[in-house]
């Protein structure tokens, strides 16, 4: 293994010294691995709350800022945060109008947040979570149900436009409900990335061959699959996104995605190709953001999130953000 | 006939994580198949919190069903992921569950009858869904069948009985957890939880062997 | 190799259609290969042209737009744009006031951009060139110099911020060489790219070893070195563009850059030791910018660029930018 | 004793185009190991368009110089990189010198000797530096000593000192283009541009060999 780290198990907290040291705006609790803005929670402003294991950045730490998320709460690499730093998160955001807990859905994740929420809520807080479940490749009965991926991105976006502009927790937790749910993924990787503690990649993939349906925490996908050119991929990936993206006569947000390891050149031929492939299904692409924002560590791979959306949800997209990750407006 | 008092369950703490610490590598090459590759990694973590926070109960003179609220509560601040909350929630419902200075084999078996169920609750698996209740679930049902069996030795058998729900996961279909995205291609792999449970059951009956006078 | 392409051939043609269809705010010269400002030349603005090989995305083609470059021009993979495509960046960017270009100091791209400016000139357009020769790694006299690398965005942001508040060729010049002058690069890689054609990574490197002083075109470094701790490495790296920093009493811009395969978490680790180090040194980190700006296809390795930038070279730094890749004021 | 004319000049032509093509992996692989992998790529488009710049040039009855001209204008607008305008100087240059429908030995020592020139003065280098310019110095050099032997032996002559001086580049130390940066680690290898320019004076002379009449 090669990663520019001193050791496995400092990773997490050398690259929270490092964001703290980049970022004076931020106010990085290295003890808690809770990273929150400087200038404190906004009186009266619902307050966005978004965590989960590390190895997923920028998700989420480098969502932090206005127009974003309040606080973030980081993991050991791709392990949920404990209760007592989501708590201590919870409370950075918190600023009288309640906390929105945005989870990816893992049950590790869940279990997790709910027993934040639940220690919030004997503090007082109120804590509203939603569920971000958009990975198509993994079934959703019965089981876990959808992994959360790249609709995080899209909900901590729309819903921190909301908060910010001074909307109440309902109308926060609409907005991020709304994102959430009309939210489809689906990602596949060239090579699997390495968590540094086990020093190996997740999965060996002959030459050749692509995982397809994988998720962010190096599990296996769906199925292996012969390497197909670009646009052959990009047309089997926008395939699996819209067999269940809700049909609604809305445009979509396009999100092309890179896991880690990809570089631009190859997720902007793979935009052009999807591209393509919802032109010519009549599916508007009223905003795309193409670049690394849902990682796994040094995945060579890459996802497509989908989101439909309707006015108010594109003006949402729109609003300006600061955060280390994305910014504009 | 022994019973189970602060000091056999401090030992049987400090011997479950030895144990997870040395079945590391093994429960994290497990995890990495059909999970993320950190259950390992996770418990060795968790469980040598727990273990000091079992000292500092132990020194402080707790008795076992408190001592096992706060080893419960530290793994559940320590360890992350799915297998914290769990976990920590078995041992805490256990511990409300023990009264007194010391439990036998009936009491044992209905603390952690209690944590089966809140960890059946909470996670919402069921024995087949390849999960550490596979494991956990027969145990528990053999520490019940074991009612009037000296302690040591109805840990042996709910260990063995451990041991054998955690084989039996290897040819399931994942219903829970991280494991169930794979759908057809989890089954042919032994579950990590499974298997760390039965390492913590096995760490029990070894332990009352050297702790528990017969 | 596997990568997200349809042919090697293609590789560049069809990044750029990607390009083209997810930024409408850019005009997207699909047969030349020019990107350039949809808006078109602002009369009376001086206009910034840079370019050269591809595999560097998103350099320069994602600093198009107000605030940075009113043109890029993209060549092969690694190789130079031919004069005529240049000639054609540099009229989309002529609105009577002078075009500069950026140009990395490479043997192809000097040849290549100065007959370019040669028909330019022909045609009356003042054209002015600004050279970037950043990477202490390679030596600076009798050769063909340094090589253009890191300042190279630096250069398009200061300059661009200059062009686009509305100062004259000379004004937009002397900022231009003002960054490039005050900047040095250093890259160290842990695994090189592979170039499309060639089909196999440009050297190899065994385990256990970093390649010190790459280039950005697979080239190799100046020495091979053990893999060290990335505190070591950052330390390391920091001393090589130091050693050869203009020796001025003002703060830097640090740019902390992957090289196309590196997760943000390792480039946020690398952040934090090199602000150690320079902190041990008593030199003030003024801006910082931490992420994958000048890649060399996928790389997996990091550069560290530093830039003495006095109050008026900051104050270009914080203007407003909107372009693909860079956005913020 | 044969004399240059369009058709030859036509043949070297593709025969450089075919040569540079089936040595496409070869000169890649060379500046693979001291440059950036792309001179084989380069050449092979540059002269795939070079070509039919020729032939054009050949359809429409132009003499040898502008003819040179025009495939050196085609070789800088479609090679790139640094051997592009090197390459398409050394033939705009050489044609601007050549004179006439024909030109014998002497005549093109003479241009193909100002092409040197201006290579040398566009890029810098002297003999030594381990570039284009060890191999096309003594193919120049050769061709004046030749002045007076047939074409075709004189462009043998030629191309045998090219790849004398493609040989030399090996043990050199590079101090022009990409190679430079390599500083002592350039030592031991040999110089894509000097290789490609051995196989066009090669080419030349093979051409010759067919072409023109003894
Ligand atoms: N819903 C559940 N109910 C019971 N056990 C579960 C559930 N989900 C996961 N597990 C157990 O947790 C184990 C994985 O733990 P761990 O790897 O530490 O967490 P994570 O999956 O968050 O990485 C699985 O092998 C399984 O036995
Ligand atoms: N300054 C120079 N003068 C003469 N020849 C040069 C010079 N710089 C580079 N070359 C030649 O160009 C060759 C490399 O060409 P190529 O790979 O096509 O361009 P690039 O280096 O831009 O990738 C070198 O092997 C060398 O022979
Ligand atoms: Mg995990
Ligand atoms: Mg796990
Ligand atoms: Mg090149
Ligand atoms: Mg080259």
């Amino acid at each position: 293994m090669k990663k520019f780290l001193n050791a496995p198990e400092t990773a997490v907290d050398d690259a929270l010294a490092g964001l703290a040291a980049a970022h004076p705006e931020l106010a990085v609790d290295r003890a808690l691995r809770v990273v929150a803005r400087a200038s404190g929670a906004r009186p009266g402003k619902v307050g966005l709350v978004s965590g989960g294991g590390s190895g997923h950045e920028p998700l989420h730490t480098g969502f932090v800022g206005p127009g974003m998320l309040d606080a973030a709460c980081a993991g050991e690499i791709f392990s949920s945060p404990t209760p007592d730093r989501i708590l201590a998160a919870t409370r950075a955001a918190a600023a009288g109008a309640g906390v929105v807990h945005i989870v990816k859905n893992y049950t590790g994740d869940n279990l997790n947040f709910d027993m934040a929420a639940e220690l919030a809520r004997e503090e007082g807080i109120e804590v509203a979570k939603v569920t971000v479940a958009d990975d198509v490749a993994v079934e959703d009965a019965g089981t876990a149900g959808r992994r959360g991926t790249g609709a995080a991105l899209i909900v901590e976006k729309t819903a921190g436009a909301r908060a910010e502009e001074g909307a109440d927790l309902a109308a926060v937790v609409a907005v991020a409900r709304q994102a959430a749910e009309s939210s489809r993924s689906y990602a596949v990787a060239l090579a699997a990335g390495t968590v540094p503690t086990t020093g190996r990649p997740s999965f060996e993939l002959p030459d050749g061959l692509v995982e397809s349906g994988v998720g962010i925490h190096g599990e296996p996908g769906r199925a292996r699959a012969p390497l197909r050119p670009a646009r052959d991929l990009a047309a089997a990936i926008a395939d699996a996104v819209l067999a269940d993206l809700p049909r609604r006569n809305e445009p979509v947000i396009a999100l092309v995605n890179g896991l880690g390891a990809t570089p631009l050149m190859e997720l902007y031929v793979v935009y052009g190709h999807v591209a393509e492939e919802l032109a010519h299904r009549g599916i508007a692409i009223a905003r795309n953001l193409v670049g690394t924002y849902v990682t796994s560590l040094d995945t060579a791979g890459v996802s497509l999130t989908l989101c439909r959306a309707d006015p108010a949800l594109l003006r949402l997209w729109d609003a300006p953000v600061r955060t280390p990750a994305l910014r504009w407006g | 006939m022994g019973e189970l008092d602060t000091a056999a369950v401090l030992v049987w703490m400090h011997a479950a994580t030895a144990a997870v610490a040395a079945h590391e590598a093994e429960l994290t090459a497990l995890d990495t198949a059909i999970g993320d590759g950190d259950h390992g990694t996770n418990l060795r973590r968790g469980f040598a919190a727990a273990s000091l926070a079992a000292e500092d109960a132990a020194a402080a003179g707790t008795d076992p069903g408190p001592f096992l609220i706060a080893v419960g509560g530290a793994l559940i601040s320590s360890v992350g992921g799915a297998a914290g909350p769990l976990y920590g929630t078995v041992l805490r419902t256990a511990g409300k569950a023990l009264e007194g200075p010391t439990a036998d084999t009936a009491a044992l078996a209905v603390a952690l009858g209690a944590g089966l169920d809140a960890l059946r609750r909470l996670g919402g698996a069921e024995v087949g869904d390849k999960t550490m209740v596979d494991a956990f679930a027969p145990a528990v049902d053999a520490l019940r069948a074991a009612g009037d069996l000296p302690l040591a030795e109805a840990a042996r058998l709910a260990a063995d009985a451990a041991e054998e729900g955690m084989r039996s996961t290897t040819p399931l279909r994942a219903r829970k957890g991280r494991a169930s995205y794979l759908g057809d291609r989890s089954i042919g792999h032994q579950d990590p939880g499974a298997t760390s449970t039965a390492l913590v059951f096995r760490a029990l009956a070894e332990s009352l062997t050297t702790t528990v006078a017969t």
